[in-house]
């Protein structure tokens, strides 16, 4: 008999249909991986299952768990079975734990509040699971709070509350998408070993095909609240096909061809930076310490050259490109661009910043909601002498959405109105329009849907060809820096720790970190080319 | 929009309207003394009745809303002229001495009992509507300046404005051009509210007679002439009580529905 | 901690040093001699002089402000003009109204508010939660001197279950004297109360759609369990921040309270004594009124860092 | 019932009555815890107190009293002829703070007789002298108690200080060794209460029993129609008048005075401000004083003539200026009527609304006002006008020729014509707008005896006051 199964449940809030006759099974021990572009509704289908739906929800349709109907069942009910019955794991370790309360205690609440045991047995039991996720309470006393913890940590504790009470469902809500792919890794085993160990089903949302692949017995594909393609893991590999999937996982692999650069003409000059940022006085009369954030970092970029910067969240990435942006100062080293120091005095150079551009992570962040298009990518003019005006300027408006795939029509809008793909195009366009001989991308693609940084990455190789861009371009995803540069260095801890061609240094790593890091990076299973078949 | 930025807005345009129309017409002249006729209840003639002094409380109410609502909006004003640059300033140079004079003159104006000093200031300068304007608004000052510092920060560390700060713009042109139209919002929402606290502060001023002085009227001095009549004239009292508490809450209600209806989280998922 | 404490007292002095020159300088620049206040119409020049003298008011301005501050260090606040008293002694037998009185006036609006917050926080968008919310505005929008004028008005003069003012004296005993603070404090404490209503429940609201919530939602607590486990302890954060304004303001602001009840408060010393040009005393308890509006807000400091462990490890 | 509470407007700074001009101090002590050698009675005249008898010399200026017998202070030591002399040249010292000093000028000398004699010498006569030594300023005071008379007062009076708590009240207890006959009450406590809503409340709760010089004449009729009150309405010394700055222009032009006179109408101001409680003035005297003559018509309500008159005064369009009101409600209420009625004749005054204190600085003492309005509370005071430099700066010499002739004159037919003659000066050189007398109302508890009326002089006699059955 099935452990979960939900058969066509449909969902609206406040009206507007999210779920449309979602069905999905789940067996005792098997982990089920549901998959998708954001707002699918991988989330709204689990929540479901919590009954955690947003105000306003209204569901129908049946989720039976252990032959019980959840969506008949009184809250008192669904109180007991939540914790003990279902558990269920949330995407962001950072603030799934109440602040002001023990990790211990937040781990022993779970058993507590089910009275599932005295509270001196609930205290061992707290201990038994933390040492079971890795947090042995010798290292890690109950006492801590979740501020004391790493991300990674707490994510543990997140994961040690859900199973304390041996629950028969386990729910993870992207579990790690916060996380560093080393990390990730780590809390992917030891999710699977758990779910092994109990007999627990899981359910498993995730958008990152790689680990669906890896970890899932069966895998379910959503779009638009719909499931589109639903089987085993292997056989979805080997025959999917829905177009969507199909078009998901092309996404996902995606590869471009960067035209050929040959130039030997370095443009910029990196020797020797270090980056200190104050810690925190420790006491009144002490001088502060200090934070290394890079660390004796040198290396040189070449006129048409694609350089790309890989490194786990925090080893100093955007602290670099800060400074070369002569956003920031630097403690030693000097950094030249065209020849020219990007900071001069005590402020920037905007001389030499005039040569360069940037593109930022978040497409959602990026841009002052109260602007129009054409005030957003006209910005950079400012660092013009002679900007262009009047009809000139509305041309290289019109000429720069063009080129990164928006109509001139675009320039009268505001930044809410587009989708999070092409606001990452107008961020380009903005980078662009100044025509710089060097670019940084700071995370560029990494808060896009697969399909969508596929697309943007076409952009990108497309633009190289019309425009010779020369970019570094800085990301943790391994895949995406592979298929866009040309060389590439790995940062560790503020320092560079190996640096090379790019297929060079992926297909045979010198450095035991890279190794590290490409072996904890998940891939997808090397599939036979569907026409081949 | 809410229902409470509709019922707000409209018991806060009434009262503008009633301070604007009395410029130009009031039933009869809020100052004209006419002893015979005083502590009329309200009849026909006199629709809020007559004062002591046989004035007509309808006409002086109307022009009470005018000196109370220059009062108030003055004050703000001033908290917004001063504090709202300071607040970008501080945010701007986040941690250096700059900032963190800004935020200790904050708390320093914080620590002082603000009636206390109100009428430090009336005794040392005169009473009057002037000096209950700089009163009043000296301790709105903080409050720009806080709130100001404290959005700003948030905006400074988003993306745009390092996108500005590529683009080449320096601190003072990004306040004035990326942070100050985003805090535009809360500032208008925080202003609506200091200008009810306003109204009350201006209230409690001339209550205990440091307002505007006579003749002109104001609802605070209504009420202080009012007390020992009360027990024989309620009128006196309860009717600037009430055009203070409706004022008030209307400022109020319309201050909390600007706030739902420009909150963009909240408008993003209403549309 | 330590560390933590030591920054904030440090800060603590600074801005009490500056507190203390400001106001010395608004108060010496007020026109009005006290001496020709004391001796009326009628007075001489030379018992003008005279007096002057005896009160210490020939002497310098710096003179004077350096008597004062180190005065105030040794616990000695000087000697009233007009009452020939040591005003430390004025200063604690007001204290023995005031301070009873915001405590009193804290208590019942805080006995009114969290009740009512949690209750609108936890019935949201609800008949319960409108008319709580309804009363709050309307409590929020009512000047306390109002308030207190109708409170009077009905409880003193037409039913007569209170006096109309005054107070007993705590020698005749606690119930007499709550009895004699009840109207005052009611007319403190129920603005107050819709203002820290209004705070629990938005503080409230935003905690229960923080992530840590759904957490705990999903351990199998129930909504009201949630609320009051998880809730609580986050949403006061925001709502002792009020509190500790509360409390100044409840230990300044009654100034017009006291009046209206013509209680022996701070407050209508202040009040008299900026009348009566009684310089020491306004400048003493205006300092100690500041001094007592730092305190709290460091003792509120201290008191965050008890609620918020992340505070704690905090330089 | 042998106790008795009494609401007062305003709380003494302290309690010697010798060292401020605070009448609060005097409505608390005076012969209640100090006597002098003469006294006030409630009707305005002065009968002995501490001096059993008198004797005038011929010239009028030796005055030598005989004491009474057996008198004690508080702490118990006997009052005689040196306390006396003590008292009197401390009042008259170089360093004096007494507030009043004007009234010990003419001293001359005191001397020591005999322990119950002493023997007063004058440098003039002075008709006032028995009048002047009956002020709460002239009191005789203990020389060893002199170092804590502010808080710790011994004087020989029937009650001692009980308790002081500052800022509420002041309970004085029977004094069970005086020498008089013993006060019914054994207790009385003065409660404090400046503002006329709370007084008025207090009154109604019956927190209090009587509120002398009740502050809220408003309120009265709610008293009368009440049976459990009594309420009466006396005169006081208090002339309430429109001070003018006389050396200000266009002050400094009688016309403009004149027209300023006739621009008010009095009437208007008692029912509007004082809701009708107040006599009409038409000088600076005591309409209950025998000497009063009524000049009100020289002043009557007349706007068309005003208006005439500014204009020959050169100001058809009328003018500007300022008016100075100090907090009392005859003031802050009077004012704005007289603004009005001013602005009617085109006068516009600007009211300027201040506390004593900065009353006392900006006008009194620097004489920066245009118009003030004030009551005028001490007994027989016309002569005020005579002092070219007090604040409304009235500069006749024919008018101080006058009060010096007076001041030596004992004659009281005689003093009598000289002062309806002053009071008509003033009046004709409308010196001052003359407004109303202050009415005196008190309000008490039905059965409470024995208070006095009138106000002849700031004092709360307790001996007198009893409760009925
Ligand atoms: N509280 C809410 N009120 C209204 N609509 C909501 C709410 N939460 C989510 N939605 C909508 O429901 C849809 C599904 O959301 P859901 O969170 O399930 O997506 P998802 O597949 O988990 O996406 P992601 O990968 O971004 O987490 C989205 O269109 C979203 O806008
Ligand atoms: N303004 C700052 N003040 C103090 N420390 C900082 C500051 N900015 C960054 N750091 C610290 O410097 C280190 C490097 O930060 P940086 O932002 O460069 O990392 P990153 O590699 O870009 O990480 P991510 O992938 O998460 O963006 C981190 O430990 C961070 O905590
Ligand atoms: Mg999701
Ligand atoms: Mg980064």
């Amino acid at each position: 008999m099935s452990l979960l199964q939900i058969k066509d449940l449909s969902l609206s809030i406040h009206g507007i249909e999210i779920l449309r006759r979602v069905n999905l099974t789940i067996a005792p021990g098997e982990i089920v991986a549901v998959t998708g572009e954001s707002g699918s509704g991988k989330s709204m289908t689990a929540l479901a299952v919590m009954q955690l739906m947003p105000n306003g929800s209204t569901a129908t349709g049946s989720i039976l768990l252990d032959g019980e109907e959840v969506l008949d069942l009184p809250e008192d009910r669904m109180c007991q079975l939540r914790g003990a019955s279902v558990g269920m794991v949330f995407q962001e370790p950072m603030t799934a734990l109440n602040p002001v309360k023990t990790i211990g205690d937040q781990v022993m609440e779970t058993i507590l509040i089910h009275r599932a045991m005295p509270r001196d047995k609930a205290e061992e039991r707290a201990r038994e699971v933390l040492a079971r996720v890795g947090l042995p309470p010798e290292r890690y006393p109950l006492g801590r709070y979740p501020h004391e913890l790493s991300g990674g940590q707490r994510q543990r504790v997140v994961i040690a509350m859900a199973i304390a009470l041996r629950p028969r469902l386990l729910i993870a809500d992207e579990p790690t998408t916060a996380l560093d792919v080393t990390t990730q890794a780590q809390i992917f085993d030891l999710i699977k070993g758990l779910v092994r160990e109990y007999g627990m089903g899981m359910l498993m949302i995730t958008h990152d095909l790689a680990v669906v692949a890896d970890m899932a017995d069966h895998i379910a594909v959503m779009r638009h609240g719909e499931v589109v393609e639903t089987a085993p893991t292997r056989q979805l590999l080997t025959g999917m096909t829905h177009p969507y999937t199909k078009m998901l996982f092309a996404a996902s692999e995606h590869q471009v061809t960067l035209p050929e650069s040959g130039s030997q003409v370095p443009l910029l000059a990196v020797a020797n930076v270090v980056r200190d940022y104050p810690l925190p006085r420790t006491s009144l009369f002490a001088r502060p310490g200090q934070h290394r954030a890079v660390d004796h970092v040198s290396f040189t970029l070449h006129q048409g050259e694609r350089l790309g910067l890989v490194g786990e969240s925090g080893c100093g990435k955007s602290t670099l490109t800060r400074a070369i942006l002569g956003l920031q100062p630097v403690q030693a080293g000097h950094i030249l661009l065209d020849g020219q120091p990007v900071y001069t005095g005590n402020k920037a150079n905007l001389a030499v910043r005039r040569k360069m551009q940037v593109v930022f992570q978040d497409p959602y962040g990026s841009f002052n909601p109260r602007h129009r298009v054409d005030r957003l990518v006209t910005e950079p003019f400012h660092l013009l002498e002679h900007p262009p005006v009047g009809s000139e300027r509305r041309d290289r408006i019109a000429e720069m959405l063009t080129a990164v795939g928006l109509s001139p029509d675009d320039s009268g809008k505001y930044i809410h109105e587009f989708s999070g793909g092409q606001r990452q195009r107008i961020a380009i366009a903005r980078a662009l329009i100044i025509r710089p001989q060097l670019i940084l991308f700071d995370e560029a693609v990494s808060a896009l849907d697969v399909s969508v940084r596929a697309q943007i990455l076409d952009l990108l190789a497309d633009l190289c060809a019309t425009y010779d861009l020369t970019y570094l371009f800085i990301s943790h995803d391994l895949s995406v820096v592979r298929t866009i540069t040309d060389r590439v260095m790995v940062m560790q801890a503020g320092r560079i720790v190996e640096q090379g061609e790019t297929e060079q240094v992926f297909s045979d790593p010198q450095h035991p970190y890279t190794e590290a890091l490409i072996a904890a990076a998940p891939k997808l299973p090397h599939r036979r080319p569907m026409n081949a078949r | 929009m809410s229902r409470n930025l509709i019922l707000g807005a409209g018991l806060s345009s009434l009262v503008v309207l009633a301070a604007l129309l009395s410029f130009v017409w009031t039933p009869y002249d809020y100052a004209a003394l006419n002893i015979p006729a005083k502590l009329q209840t309200p009849n026909a003639q006199h629709w809020f009745g007559t004062d002591h002094f046989g004035r007509d409380m309808f006409s002086m109410i109307m022009v009470g809303a005018r000196t109370s609502i220059a009062v108030a909006l003055l004050a703000v004003g001033i908290g917004m002229s001063l504090g709202v640059p300071l607040g970008l300033a501080a945010a701007a140079r986040k941690g250096s001495w700059l900032d963190e004079l800004i935020m200790r003159g904050n708390d320093l104006v914080f620590a002082f009992p603000s009636l206390v000093i109100a009428i430090l200031i009336t005794a040392v300068f005169g009473a009057g509507a002037v000096n209950a304007i700089i009163a009043i608004g000296i301790f709105n000052i903080p409050v720009f300046a806080r709130i100001t510092r404290g959005a700003a920060l948030s905006l400074w560390e988003r993306e745009f404005i390092m996108a500005a700060r590529v683009a080449g713009k320096g601190a003072a042109r990004i306040s004035a051009e990326h942070i100050l139209p985003n805090v535009a919002n809360l500032l208008i929402v925080q202003g609506t509210i200091q200008f009810s606290l306003g109204i009350l502060a201006e209230a409690g001023l001339s209550y205990v007679g440091l307002g505007a002085q006579p003749p002109t009227p104001s609802w605070g001095r209504m009420l202080a002439d009012a007390q020992t009549m009360v027990s024989f004239a309620p009128h006196l009292a309860l009717i600037p009580g009430f055009a203070i508490i409706l004022t008030v809450l209307g400022l109020n209600l319309m201050g909390d529905g600007l706030r739902d209806w420009l909150d963009p989280r909240i408008r993003v998922a209403r549309s | 901690m330590l560390r933590y404490s030591l920054k904030r007292a440090l800060s603590l002095l600074i801005s009490l040093a500056v507190a203390s020159l400001v106001i010395f300088a608004v108060i010496e620049i007020a026109p009005g001699d006290p001496a020709s206040f004391m001796l009326g119409v009628n007075a001489q020049p030379d018992t003008l002089a005279a007096l002057r003298t005896e009160l210490g008011l020939d002497q310098s301005k710096a003179e004077r402000y350096v008597s004062w501050i180190t005065g105030m260090l040794r616990g000695d606040f000087g000697t009233s003009y007009t009452y020939r008293t040591p005003v430390s002694q004025m200063i604690a037998d007001r204290m023995w109204v005031s301070l009873p009185l915001a405590l009193y006036a804290l208590a019942l609006s805080t006995a009114i508010a969290f009740p009512a917050g949690i209750y609108a926080a936890s019935r949201r968008g609800n008949v319960g939660d409108l008319t709580v919310m309804s009363a709050t505005q309307l409590g929020v929008a009512i000047p306390n001197f109002w308030f207190a004028m109708m409170l009077v008005l009905v409880f003193a003069i037409n039913l007569r279950w209170f006096n109309a003012g005054g107070f007993s004296g705590w020698d005749k005993g606690l119930v007499a004297g709550l009895h004699s603070l009840t109207l005052p404090a009611i007319a403190l404490a129920l603005p107050q109360a819709a203002i820290l209503a209004r705070v629990m429940r938005s503080a409230l609201l935003d905690i229960l759609g923080e992530d840590f919530m759904r957490t705990a939602r999903a351990k199998g607590l129930s909504r009201r369990q949630a609320l009051w486990r998880h809730g609580l302890r986050n949403a006061l954060i925001p709502v002792l921040t009020i509190i500790g304004l509360q409390f100044s303001f409840l230990l300044a602001g009654s100034i017009i309270i006291e009046q209206v009840f013509y209680l022996p408060g701070l407050g209508r010393l202040v009040f008299q004594s900026i009348s009566s040009r009684d310089l020491i005393v306004v400048e003493s308890v205006v300092m100690l009124l500041v001094f007592a509006v730092i305190t709290v807000n460091f003792l509120v400091d201290l008191a965050y860092a008890a609620v918020d462990p992340r505070l704690r490890s905090r330089t | 019932k042998d106790d008795i509470t009494f609401a007062m407007q305003l709380e003494p700074p302290h309690l010697d009555p010798t060292s401020a001009a605070a009448q609060a101090i005097d409505s608390v002590v005076y012969v209640n815890i100090f006597e002098g050698l003469t006294r006030f009675m409630g009707d305005g005249s002065i009968v002995p107190a501490l001096a059993e008898s008198w004797e005038i010399s011929g010239d009028g200026t030796v005055y030598t009293f005989k004491l009474h017998e057996g008198v004690t202070f508080h702490d118990g030591s006997a009052m005689d002829a040196e306390d006396v002399k003590f008292s009197l040249d401390r009042a008259r010292a170089e360093d004096s703070v007494n507030a009043q000093k004007a009234l010990f000028a003419g001293i001359d000398s005191v001397d020591v007789v005999d322990p119950l004699t002493v023997k007063v010498t004058l440098k003039e006569p002075n008709g006032n002298f028995l009048f002047n030594m009956a002020w709460g300023d002239a009191v005789i005071v203990a020389p060893e108690s002199i170092e804590n008379i502010k808080t710790a007062p011994v004087g020989t009076g029937p009650y001692t200080l009980g308790e002081w708590v500052q800022g509420d009240k002041i309970v004085l207890n029977r004094n069970p060794g005086y020498w008089g006959a013993q006060p019914a009450l054994a207790k009385a406590t003065f409660k404090f209460i400046s503002d006329p809503t709370a007084a008025f409340a207090a009154m109604m709760a019956e927190d209090v029993d009587v509120s002398a010089n009740f502050p809220a004449p408003e309120n009265l009729p709610q008293f009368e129609v009440d049976p459990r009150f009594t309420v009466t309405v006396g005169s006081s010394e208090g002339e309430t008048i429109l001070s003018t700055n006389n050396k200000q222009p266009p002050f400094d032009n009688i016309k403009v005075r004149q027209a300023i006179a006739h621009a008010i109408d009095r009437q208007a101001i008692i029912d509007g401000a004082m809701f009708g409680y107040g006599t009409p003035i038409g000088t600076h005297f005591a309409p209950h004083h025998p000497a009063y003559v009524d000049l009100t018509g020289l002043s009557a309500y007349d706007p068309e003539m005003a208006k005439a008159l500014l204009a020959e005064a050169g100001f058809p369009d009328g003018f500007e200026t300022t008016l100075h009101l100090p907090p009392p409600s005859y003031a802050r209420r009077g004012g704005e009527i007289v603004a009005a009625q001013l602005a009617q004749v085109g006068i516009k005054a600007e009211i300027i609304n201040v506390e004593w204190a900065q009353w006392l600085e900006t006008v009194f003492k620097g004489k920066n006002f245009g118009l003030t309005i004030v009551s005028h509370t001490e007994p027989m005071d016309i002569g005020i006008y005579a002092r070219p430099e007090y604040y409304f700066q009235y500069d006749n010499p024919a008018f101080q020729e006058l009060m010096t002739t007076l001041n030596s004159t004992t004659d009281p037919d005689k003093r009598t014509e000289l002062l309806q003659q002053a009071q008509r000066i003033i009046s004709e050189d409308y010196v001052n707008g003359f407004l109303f007398q202050l009415a005196w109302p008190t309000v008490a508890k039905a059965g409470v005896q024995g208070l006095w009326a009138n106000a002849p002089t700031a004092a709360t006699d307790l001996s007198a006051i009893s409760w009925s059955e």
